[in-house]
């Protein structure tokens, strides 16, 4: 067993049609043995802004810890909220700060940048970096975790183009589930985010337990 | 006497040359030698064949990162009570972290009055004991009568021994009735054999017995000693990552076993997390004022 | 110039005075009195408390401050400078216990403070700590209490009974002429209100008074008590002066009845309890306590 | 070679951890509270690497201990859990981690809460509402995910903890002793759990004690100096 | 030489005295007045600006906000807030000030950082104070001359009042104030103040007293920065609000103090990214 598998977890996120969607499930494990079935792995930066952090469980709260401390500061001094893409690219030089001793997750990020007047429609945005902070920014889905291989065959199985919130939800519900059905250190429960330019819709789901 | 050892003793690290197809072609398909005992197991021509099994499959979990995952993972558990034996396993095998079934069977049916348990390697158990099987039959028909559990138990026991330190993967609980009533053997790869009352086996084994042994007592009623043994399977399936899926429920009687149910893991849990809380409810309720009576 | 004088803020005078220190002293004579009296069995730290203002939260005026569970610290001069030193005492004695598991003892932690203290009157650019602190308690797996003193100068000094700040030599003075050995656990902290009545004009309410009865043991004495401390310590007095002004009217009748013409008004006015200096006007800008 | 539990009640949490120390197959002792008191509602029950425990768990308590006279109070059951995990979680990528595991068990007087939390040697914490370390953690598990409901009385807590410890002592071949600890709103109690009643032994102790702070009280309100318990900011070293 | 100079800043005076700090108070008796009042439902602050400038542009800052909007209404000059749960106001060296305002902006994500919860209000006074204590005792340089008034929330000890100043002294209070005309407000504060004020009367002390103590008899959004500290409705979580001009004016109105509109030129309404959200990203 890996070292990224020792805890268990996996997050997706999909595009859609003026929304996103992110969703992770909830298990904390202790390698084989389940630990707590509360553990989210997605976090908001801010209303229209979530990232998850699939991977080594004290390293979440670690990252997630730093990322919170960088990320009101820039609020702060800038005065304005984050943007997805610049979020994406502090994720990334933090993650490169550890180069030689890596925090061991796989970033995943869903958003939609607040209008600006240079920039009136923003286009919704998932992206996802490795450990060390190498960035993809995918036009459909991005997957990580455990469950990485199961949700790449149910995400390209179920995903399409312009889902409105509603399908989205559908959609990435359906993938999460089927994928860490598969999974063995995933699943005991998944909370699915469905962001859009003025809400944000956050449900738990049901899922298998065992 | 040494004869009948040479027959039924496995040609060990293959010395007898590979078996060849001219063998194939004289004894016809299968690998039993004409006495029924098993003619010649494939061994790898290796100095070591436990190193080259490590090596390349995750069967000892010493190497984790072997290439050739084997099915493994399990919950599996029986106890014996005044009435009979209850048999209870999951049916969730993986490879890594992938949940490769949900529906296996684990519960190896080897006659109508015996039934092993599989656990460790999926194919050892299924083989040795379809064997056993076949063993039990040849038994029944030399000496007209049904063998007993011990011997049955001892046949297993003392084949796998012969490959010790092969390789050979397999925890098993033997279950049946006989002249002596219920009878419940565990026979592992080791060579271990032991009667006992209550046995649990399998990755998730440890979380089976934390509900297992808080419940029993000899004096369950059959539904009882059932929904013990569908409860300890279902708190192994809830904590144990390489456990789950389904419960695979039999009971053992003087006539013969059977099959009780197949239940959905899952849905099984969320029963006892419901009913958790209405008991729950109906306590507070009951501490707050009793049972309400109707006042005209 | 030579540097030597950018390094350090406190150098010798050419007639060998290190002013910035004495100047700290200074400092802490503007602040608040404080006294420590040791009994036989107890120690006791007695204070005097600026009275709360109206709208102020009194939760926020501290003076007496825990160092650990059996150490004991009240302050004069500087409030903020104060703080700061207590911080790191604080530190050392949770360091102490972590490092060889025992407590320190209390000469160990004065000894401490008074070394951060002389540092600060010797390093490059730093100005002395502007107070003095009296640290008591009880070492462990012993019963007698300890009263230590620190000044600015890093100078440090065990006493059975000693005072600080405002008008401290006066009450000094009178710890000198009212103090005696062995006092119980009463006596110590009624000597302890007495001297501190004799710079706080306005009595209880501007007293406080923390009591170490031995290892880990403390306790702050309520308002209340104080009051009936104070009360009794005024009646007595009312009883001493009664007594006073019954002896100077028999010798004055005495007197005269033997001369008969007047030598009026010679003994009146017996010696008042000497006004310490009661000005308490703090400067306008560093606050002291 | 160690095992603890925490399960979290009504209004309390139980802590229990098992007494033994020693070296590899050798026991030293079957008396060694592993048990450490943070402050006055919150514990915790270590295991691990010998030597690194005990130094673990000193170097903790000693700067709950500081940051609590530093500032008058002490810290809440969750601001300590994340202080603690970000030790660990520092330690575990420096040159010579610590390799404690711990269960950290609190009471938050400020909304009379109490708190558990599973923290590992890597820093990973888990917010629950029951919880087992070392081998505990592999056979008695289930006994509690069955025998545990939220809100359940000390009674039924100590009875799912008795429950959790006979499984260990049943299925380990380790024997072990063990020793339990309760947090309330009142502070740290030790549960004997010999006793037919530990619970009822407990509150009966509360009860003398308030009894007897009452004739000291009454006492000490008919002379002129009251004593009632002492005020801040003395009262930190209460 | 000069450097002897530089590192001569903080020294005691024959007397005792620490004449840089005392000129530090001195320079902001003169600064504008900072006021607060304590209730048990929240507090309420307020700040009179000094108008620089007709032809100042404010049409880039944004004034004002509720919960998160807060940590964007930096626009103001003399109310900040601090962290989720602080709100300062500050009376004094502007520059010196915002520098002060970093460090505690700085000193509470720390905190945070560590203990994963809102830094409690008197620790974060207590740090910044520490800092200015040793503004006064270390060489080559000067005190801050800069006065605080902090308001905020923690669980332990509810709503919180205090004040600090240039030596790093702090206090608690009910109501109080500094910058300029502090000893008459003060009194004006200690007649009025009750101990079970609510906090729309703490509101309305605040700027009645405001409004007696500065010159200007007509209070408006334009010489002044007000906000308040409340618990949320729902969510028992702290709640700051920095009032946005066109509210302060309504609330002035409503109490006639004054509040009467000028035409406003370019007081953005802020960018109206979706503000309900309520405090999740910046704490807990």
């Amino acid at each position: 067993m890996s070292i990224q598998e020792y805890n268990g977890g996996s997050v997706v996120a999909m595009v859609g049609k003026d929304c996103v969607a992110i969703a992770c499930d909830l298990r904390l494990g202790n390698q084989a043995t389940g630990i707590a079935m509360n553990f989210e792995k997605v976090f908001p930066v801010n209303d229209t802004l979530y990232y998850g952090l699939p991977g080594l469980a004290t390293d979440v709260y670690t990252l997630r810890e730093q990322l919170r401390f960088r990320v009101n500061m820039y609020r702060m001094k800038e005065e304005r909220e984050i943007t997805p893409e610049t979020f994406t690219h502090l994720l990334s030089s933090t993650l490169y700060e550890k180069r030689f001793g890596p925090y061991f997750l796989e970033p995943v990020i869903a958003g939609i940048a607040p209008p600006t007047a240079a920039n009136p429609n923003p286009q919704p945005y998932v992206s996802t970096l490795d450990s060390i902070g190498c960035i993809t920014t995918p036009k459909d889905f991005a997957v990580a975790g455990t469950a990485t291989d199961k949700l790449y065959g149910a995400a390209e199985g179920l995903w399409e183009p312009d889902l409105e919130p509603e399908d989205l939800f559908e959609t990435i519900s359906q993938t999460l589930l089927n994928a860490v059905d598969r999974d063995a250190l995933s699943g005991w429960g998944a909370i699915v985010h469905v962001i859009t330019k003025d809400k944000v819709i956050t449900r738990t789901l049901r899922s298998r337990m065992d | 006497m040494d004869t009948l050892v040479a027959q039924l003793a496995p040609s060990r690290r293959g010395d007898e040359g590979s078996s060849s197809t001219a063998e194939w072609a004289n004894n016809g398909y299968g690998n039993l030698d004409a006495s029924g005992a098993v003619a010649g197991m494939d061994v790898p021509g290796v100095p070591d064949p436990l190193a080259f099994l490590s090596m390349h499959t995750d069967s000892m979990s010493t190497n984790p990162q072997a290439k050739i995952k084997l099915a493994h993972g399990t919950t599996t558990l029986a106890f014996r009570f005044k009435g009979g034996i209850i048999v209870a396993v999951d049916s969730r095998a993986t490879a890594g972290s992938y949940i490769a079934s949900g529906t296996v069977k684990k519960v190896i049916e080897i006659n109508p009055y015996l039934l092993g348990t599989m656990a460790g390697g999926a194919a050892d158990c299924q083989y040795w004991e379809t064997y056993l099987g076949m063993q039990c039959r040849l038994h029944e028909l030399r000496n007209k009568e049904r063998i007993s559990v011990a011997a049955a138990s001892k046949i297993l026991s003392n084949l796998v021994y012969q490959y010790k330190g092969m390789g050979l993967s397999m925890g098993t609980m033997i279950c049946g009735w006989d002249k002596t009533g219920p009878a419940l053997f565990y026979v592992d790869s080791d060579g271990q054999r032991l009667k006992g009352d209550l046995f649990s086996v399998g990755s998730g084994s440890t979380f089976a017995y934390g509900v297992l042994d808080q419940g029993y007592k000899w004096d369950l009623s059959d539904e009882e000693a059932q929904e013990l043994g569908r409860r300890s399977i279902v708190a192994a399936g809830h904590r144990d990552a390489y456990s789950g899926n389904t419960v695979n429920l039999f009971h053992v009687r003087e006539n013969g076993w059977e099959f009780i149910k197949n239940y959905d893991l899952s849905e099984l849990w969320y029963e006892y997390e419901e009913k958790k809380k209405a008991d729950l409810a109906a306590a507070s309720a009951a501490a707050a004022g009793g049972v309400p009576i109707d006042v005209e | 110039m030579s540097r030597s004088y950018d390094r350090a803020l406190t150098v010798f005078s050419p007639d060998g005075h290190l002013f910035q220190v004495e100047y700290a002293l200074e400092a802490v004579r503007r602040g608040t009195a404080a006294v420590g009296v040791r009994g036989k069995s107890c120690v006791v730290l007695g204070v005097e408390k600026k009275s709360a203002l109206q709208l102020q939260d009194p939760r926020t005026v501290r003076k007496v401050a825990m160092l650990d569970d059996h150490i004991c610290v009240a302050f004069a001069g500087l409030t903020a400078d104060g703080r700061i030193l207590i911080d790191k005492a604080r530190v050392e004695c949770q360091s102490h216990r972590l490092t060889v598991e025992d407590p320190v003892t209390v000469e160990y932690i004065t000894k401490h403070v008074a070394g951060i203290q002389q540092k600060y009157t010797q390093s490059g650019g730093v100005r002395p700590f502007g107070i003095s602190t009296l640290i008591v308690g009880f070492d462990p797996n012993d019963t007698v209490p300890h009263l230590f003193m620190t000044e600015p100068s890093g100078i440090y000094s065990a006493w059975k009974a000693c005072a600080i700040g405002r008008a401290s030599k006066t009450v000094r003075e009178f710890l000198e002429k009212n103090y005696t050995e062995n006092l119980d656990r009463e006596l110590t902290i009624k000597l302890a209100v007495k001297s501190l009545l004799e710079v706080v004009q306005t009595g209880a309410k501007n007293i406080e008074i923390s009591v170490m009865e031995s290892y880990g043991v403390v306790r702050s004495l309520e308002q209340t008590e104080i009051e009936a401390i104070v009360s009794q310590i005024e009646s007595e007095k009312e009883a001493e002066a009664e007594r006073k002004r019954a002896r100077l009217a028999a010798t004055q009748a005495g007197q005269a009845s033997m001369f008969a013409s007047a030598l009026s008004a010679a003994g009146t006015g017996a010696a008042t309890p000497s006004q310490a200096d009661a000005s308490g006007a703090t400067g306008e800008g560093s606050d002291v306590q | 070679m160690e095992c603890s539990f925490g399960i979290t009640g009504k209004d309390y949490v139980l802590l229990a951890s098992d007494m033994s120390a020693g070296r590899s197959i050798l026991q030293f002792k079957s008396d060694e509270n592993k048990i450490k008191e943070l402050g006055p509602h919150l514990a915790m029950a270590y295991g691990g690497e010998p030597g690194d425990t005990n130094n673990f768990a000193d170097y903790i308590e000693r700067n709950m201990r500081l940051y609590h006279i530093r500032h008058h109070h002490a810290l809440l059951p969750h601001a300590a859990s994340s202080w603690i995990r970000r030790s660990l979680a520092d330690s575990i990528r420096s040159r010579r981690p610590y390799s404690v595991n711990l269960l950290l068990a609190g009471f938050d007087t400020t909304d009379d809460t109490p708190h558990l939390y599973w923290i590992d040697y890597l820093g990973t914490k888990a917010v629950v509402p029951y919880a087992a370390h070392g081998m505990g953690m592999h056979v008695s598990l289930s006994t509690m995910d069955k025998y545990w409901h939220p809100n359940q009385d000390r009674r039924d807590g100590v009875d799912v903890l008795k429950k959790a410890i006979a499984e260990a002592q049943h299925r380990l071949s380790i024997k072990f002793t063990f020793n339990a600890i309760i947090i309330d709103k009142d502070g740290i109690h030790t549960v004997d759990l010999a006793a037919e009643d530990p619970i009822g032994k407990i509150e009966a102790e509360k009860a003398a004690k308030a009894e007897a702070e009452a004739a000291a009280a009454a006492a000490a309100a008919a002379p002129p100096a009251a004593a009632p318990e002492a005020s801040a900011p003395v009262a930190a070293a209460a | 030489m000069a450097r002897r100079y530089d590192s001569r800043t903080t020294i005691f005076s024959p007397e005792g005295r620490l004449f840089q700090v005392e000129y530090a108070m001195e320079a902001i008796s003169h600064a504008g007045t900072v006021l607060a009042v304590l209730s048990k439902e929240g507090i309420a602050i307020a700040a009179e600006k000094k108008v620089t400038g007709k032809l100042l542009d404010l049409s880039l800052t944004t004034v004002g906000g509720e919960g998160s909007e807060a940590w964007m209404a930096g626009g103001g000059e003399k109310i900040f807030l601090l962290n989720n749960n602080i709100l300062t106001g500050l009376a004094g060296i502007t520059s010196d000030a915002n520098s002060l305002v970093n460090f505690a902006r700085n000193s509470a994500q720390r905190h945070l950082y560590s203990y994963d919860e809102d830094i409690p209000v008197e620790m974060l006074v207590q740090r910044l104070c520490d800092m200015k204590q040793g503004y006064t005792q270390y060489g080559g340089l000067r005190p801050f001359g800069v006065s605080l008034i902090y308001v905020g929330w923690d669980p332990l000890h509810g709503f919180q009042l205090y004040q600090s100043d240039p030596s790093g002294n702090y206090s608690g209070w009910k109501a109080t104030c500094i910058g300029a005309n502090h000893s008459s407000a003060a009194s004006l504060l200690k007649q009025d103040y009750k101990d079970d004020i609510t906090l729309e009367e703490a509101k309305s002390l605040c700027l009645k007293t405001m409004s007696k103590t500065m010159d200007s008899t007509k209070l408006s959004s334009e010489k002044l920065e007000f906000a308040t500290m409340t618990l949320h409705a729902d969510t028992k979580q702290p709640l700051a609000k920095i009032y946005r001009p066109a509210e302060l004016d309504e609330l002035l109105q409503q109490l006639e103090l004054g509040g009467t509109k000028e035409e406003t030129v370019g007081v953005g309404e802020g960018t109206g990214g979706g503000g309900s959200g309520g405090n999740i990203a910046v704490s807990t």
